[in-house]
């Protein structure tokens, strides 16, 4: 057992730090929320460079190899600072989806640009009637002419900017996974601002041609869920950075807010409280470390250990922020301040691949079936 | 001990209902709803309950009021609510107008009481102070006599609706000395005077109901002072007991959780219907039974009022269990409204997120963040009852 | 709507608490645990004197006709004082199962004996397998010679003094009812010392003979569910009296005890927590009145209002208590100190008929079901 | 980052295993299960993992510790926790042996460290007084030099076990005056000294844990104290963190919990099984995943003490959290056993209930209604972490 960071693992986190502490403040954030796509290209490049977005592909593929500990150092230094960049959905998502689904042709063809900065993905999984669940799905896939023929709608896909669509698609009794470039004629797409400042979209599937090589799987929900339940420690990573800056934010805040005469940090019911918030984080970051663990080591308690993680991040992340508006009194619900974006962000990840009870559902499942 | 209506309240009980269903029409709904025609048709629709004798029915009989039992009261909200109607806007009928009616002199009354039911005059409340939040008595607005004038200088913030407003009641220093209660003045300001700017403070849930008050040599004359100088703490407090009563919400949290219930039974999940889900059972469940003693512990105040006792603690009580029943209810909401909560309206929203109610879920969360924080912090509410209700 | 209490009833109150007050201070009570059966006898005579026995049966039965608020009030006052007498048992269950039971031979013998103090009465219902559930009954009962045979085992049945218990059994689809005198040979009785210092039994029927007049009712499982539920509603009003008691006795002990130099009343972080001691009271004192009112009127909604009832009073009443014995420091975990006495009984009431989850799915089949 | 275990940890987890298995028989489980042999059965034992030399495992190896990486100290832990065998008795080895080899003088060190090892000496801690709770400072229990001895007169109270301890480690009052800190020393005092009396203090689980220890005239020598005079604070400072890197309790939630799973299999509710109701499973899970993080949390504290990090604020975090598990864990366990949680042991105890496990719920909810307010309360930890955790 060893909890601790690798030289190379500590450098990433180092270079990966100074990255958000100087070019996030929350100015400079503000800025991007009305650049195309909600985010800055020109970070996207700086990521690039950097390596940052070879990290998860193994070494044949053109990556780092790095795994999911690598992930979540990334994740977490952009929570602390609420990074917009699409890391997930192009890189942990999309990339991932092609990094192992077997389809040669496809990783080939779309892995380099990937990594080279140069294409945007998406996971395009949800619909209307799905609500958290992946294997509910109701968008078809045929085949035709040796081909396919996709024909559905997939809601909130998150990452308007994505040139490659990963879809999954009922084909039979299987769920099915697709390769779809965005400028397919048969694609629909329709931009959706969200809360938290990001863009994602609606895509309506009419009548959409691909050729045989685009079905990355045939049978692909065991992957599908993988992918989404590594990606799901990444996102929760990211609330523990935005839960650390949150409790540490209000600490010093409350050390110069007077009221009543003095610190309102002195009052000690307000420190109990904090301390609370303190160690809601620090719990959070426990089971973080333990699904890390999991992935890591292929351990038979990982779906058990990812969902509590996912149920105790959506449950104690979104308290934790609740505190800290309430802490700041009247500055924490003015849009001016950053405590209320940092909820929004929290709210958005509880929500994100099943929320809170959700997860403690698949907790039960997994763990008390008979 | 029961809970029964007896025939007469009946009747009311239909009055009123017809009454909602016949003026509260869905096209005044929509032009409360948008933000550019919210002060025209609020208006509007407080006018319609004065002419029907309803907008100022707390007050005494001899200034309007309806002299109505606890069990009228609580059956017009009720159907208020159940109807979606909004009440009036609280800081006219509800906040100063106890004010007036209590301390005001003759002239005062005459002038304002009339013009505040028929809604001909917007109010908003001059309390906080960027220095000045939960401890109010801090406030550092100063009022200089100058012969029949004060001169105001300094900063309200968070005052609600000010880009509305005719007129602000507004504590002000009148005396630097002694302890910060004492040396405070209640004033009543004209929101045209030169010298006074409004700013916008855009909340959280990126509407503009807040805003910062500043004032340069404003001049209010003397003639504007509610009561004696240097007592206006007296009056402030008097009226936040009004005000906490005002804020129990139950009314809202009641509206809400139907719409819930409703919502739910057609949202689907997986195969089936999320109402049926356990889990979400258990949890609606929960805030049900929590909003249902809030509701019985309002009645049970109101109650107590009827028989003579006047609300104290109770009220503290009412503003700290109510509002955590409003966020209780609103995080219900956006657990239902799940993802799509998060999507912000565009051009064809209802079609884009396909439910309509996310949208409404994700603001009415994010405006009940304010829930707890004004009209006294629900940790200064904590500080109140622990010191009058429990003795500590 | 009028919440007041009439004249009478507030009569009642006052003497109740005017008894609670005189004969059942902590050292009192102590005593009482070591008599028979764990109550008075001679409290007992003094309530029929008084007329409490008689107060929930009409004046044909040769009572005075109250309710349900008449229950509750003096419910309430015992819960303040943790009075041991067995009043729901006796009273509220046997009792008026006899009263309302249409059997009007049963009510003869049993009522006027029960009202004078001379007859002490049970409910037996839970069986092994039931946990809270009134209609699983495996307990038999069989026609036999124009009267009746019962075998089963009943558990946990409180009231060890009882001479008449009433016996749930399932006869065909249904559940009937029966008047079981203690005596009966087919009666076998193992007294149960309980954690609230009172003494329940187990009773094993074998081949328990009847005559036909000693069942109840055939069909009375409707009867056994609204008997219940009004006792249910007298426990809760216990429980209220006992939070009452808890969080004053707390309030009093944080004015006294001081530690680093001024009483710890004086904290903030504690009166925060007394005050919600005080609230949670004041919620269950409210679906208190939502109750009475509720069966008063013979309202549409008295399952779920009952039930919403029971789940709060059961994890605040036991909230309450816990912090109580918290706030008491290591003088709350003594058991010369009464505060842990009042945590038992809570503790107890809340798994009595049901516990807070249990009454929490009631609530929810009762008014979500499709 | 990962949580696999070396070939040679799992050797070590073997071996582990296998002397529990071997050595805590159920014969030796119900002695120390039943009051009358208490004392006697948990010495047997501790001679046990002496004599395998894993009693003192957390002390320098130089005193007889083993030197075990955080990985190794777990997997003891959890196999112990997994076999139902209890962990030491902690006030020798786990409190008062850190102090001997950290302050003690190499003759007090030879004296009582290899006998504290060897469980030839029962501690009890006296530090609580009537007085002085959470605030420890305010201890009043007098030592006034004479010649080369104290003499003791005062009062501790909550003393666990005093009935079977040999000797106390104390804190005494060597100087009024100053800060209440200073002035307190440390001594060692022997229980069969003239002079000490212990009385009986019944718990709201009905056993006899705790004890009054009074002190009259006393007589300690000095060579009996702990480093200097008037510096006993900074000693048992140290200790107090000791204490509560000791008090987590995770492998004990970890145990429970199993059985909870394990009866929740059996326990039948209408038809069907507990541990197949979703409310029940909703709950459990909660519980679960509370411990899981708990766990997590020690893992972190160990691997970080290994990489050099000492144990500060952090173990209050875990006796915070610790204390908050087991009561969670203990209070399902009580709504498992529901009303058979209520039955007292009689003669037939199992018989009667037809749920053993009954009578272990309610006695273990209600000893642990202590975990919160023991070796520094929870509200006292929150004031720890507030000052030397958060910088308030």
């Amino acid at each position: 057992m060893d909890f601790s960071l690798s030289e190379e693992q500590q450098l990433l986190k180092d270079s990966l730090e100074k990255f958000v502490a100087s070019e996030y403040s929350p100015t400079q954030r503000e800025k991007l929320l009305h650049a195309p796509a909600a985010f800055s290209a020109d970070h996207w490049q700086t990521f690039a460079e950097l390596g940052w977005l070879s990290i998860p592909f193994s070494e044949e593929q053109g990556g780092i190899g790095g795994g999911i500990v690598e992930s979540a150092i990334v994740m977490e230094a952009f929570g602390r600072g609420l990074v917009l960049e699409p890391f997930v959905d192009t890189v942990l998502l999309c990339g991932q989806v092609l990094a192992r689904s077997g389809n040669a042709s496809m990783a080939e063809q779309y892995l380099e640009p990937l990594i080279a900065g140069e294409l945007q993905g998406a996971l395009a999984w949800q619909e209307r009637q799905s609500r958290s669940s992946l294997e509910h799905c109701e968008t078809e896939a045929k085949r035709q002419d040796g081909g396919w023929l996709l024909n559905g709608e997939k809601v909130l896909v998150s990452n308007a900017a994505a040139n490659l669509l990963i879809v999954s698609a009922k084909q039979g009794d299987q769920v099915g996974l697709f390769a779809v470039p965005a400028d397919n004629p048969g694609v629909t797409l329709q931009t959706l601002k969200l809360m938290d400042g990001r863009d994602a979209m609606n895509v309506t599937l009419t009548d959409c041609q691909l050729t045989a090589e685009h079905c990355l799987q045939e049978a692909g929900l065991q992957l599908l869920q993988q992918v989404v339940d590594e990606a799901t420690v990444a996102l929760c990573a990211e609330a523990v950075g935005a839960m650390d800056y949150l409790y540490q934010a209000t600490v010093e805040y409350s050390k110069t807010r007077k009221q009543f005469g003095q610190p309102i940090g002195k009052f000690q019911a307000l420190q109990h409280r904090m301390v609370d918030m303190f160690m809601l984080t620090e719990q959070c970051r426990s089971l973080l470390v333990c699904a890390l663990c999991s992935v890591s080591d292929n351990s038979e308690t990982v779906t058990e250990d990812i969902s509590a993680l996912k149920a105790m991040v959506g449950r104690y992340g979104r308290q934790v922020a609740e505190e800290a508006v309430q802490l700041h009194g009247g500055m924490g619900v003015t849009h001016e301040m950053n405590i209320g974006h940092y909820l929004k962000r929290l709210m958005m990840i509880d929500v994100t691949f099943g929320d809170a009870d959700f997860h403690r559902r698949r907790y039960c499942n997994a763990r008390y079936a008979a | 001990m029961h809970a029964k209506f007896t025939p007469e309240e009946r009747v009311f009980q239909q009055e009123v209902r017809e009454f909602m269903t016949n003026e509260f029409t869905d096209e005044l709904a929509a032009r409360i709803r948008h933000p550019d025609s919210f002060r025209e048709a609020m208006i509007e629709w407080q006018k319609k309950l004065d002419a029907k004798g309803w907008a100022a029915n707390g007050w005494p009989v001899e200034h309007g009021g309806c002299g109505w039992s606890a069990t009228k009261r609580s059956i017009y909200s009720n159907e208020m609510a159940l109807a979606g109607a909004p009440d009036v806007v609280p800081m006219g009928i509800k906040m100063v107008g106890p004010v007036l009616y209590s301390f005001g002199n003759e002239e005062q009354k005459a002038r304002f009481l009339p013009a505040t039911k028929a809604s001909d005059i917007w109010w908003c409340q001059g309390y906080s102070e960027p220095g000045a939040g939960s401890d109010l008595a801090a406030l550092q607005t100063r009022a200089v006599r100058d012969g029949d004038d004060y001169i105001i200088n300094g900063t309200k913030i968070w005052t609600t609706y000010a880009q509305y407003a005719d007129w602000m009641f507004c504590l002000v220093r009148t005396n630097t000395e002694g302890k910060p209660q004492a040396g405070i003045s209640f004033l009543l300001i004209d929101m045209t005077s030169p010298g006074i700017t409004v700013s916008p403070i855009i909340s959280i849930d990126d509407e503009h109901h807040l805003n910062e008050v500043s004032f340069s040599d404003v001049r209010v004359p003397v003639a504007n002072r509610i009561g004696e100088e240097n007592e206006g703490w007296t009056y402030a407090k008097a009226l936040l007991t009004y005000e906490r009563t005002a804020l129990s919400g139950v009314g809202y949290c009641k509206r809400t959780l139907q719409r819930i219930r409703d919502y739910a039974a057609n949202e689907r999940q997986g195969g089936g219907r999320l109402i049926d889900d356990p889990d979400f059972q258990a949890r609606l469940a929960d805030v049900e039974m929590e909003v249902t003693s809030l509701e019985y512990l309002e009645l049970r105040v109101l109650n107590a009022v009827d028989k003579g006792g006047a609300p104290g603690m109770e009220s503290s009580l009412l503003k700290l269990k109510g509002s955590d029943c409003q966020q209780a209810v609103q995080t219900l909401y956006w657990n239902l409204a799940a993802a799509y909560g998060g999507v912000l309206p565009g051009d064809d929203h209802q079609n884009v997120s396909g439910h309509a109610y996310g949208d409404q879920a994700r603001r009415e969360y994010m405006f009940g963040r304010a829930t707890t924080i004004y009209g006294g912090s629900n940790e200064v509410q904590r500080n109140i009852i622990a010191k009058f209700g429990l003795g500590l």
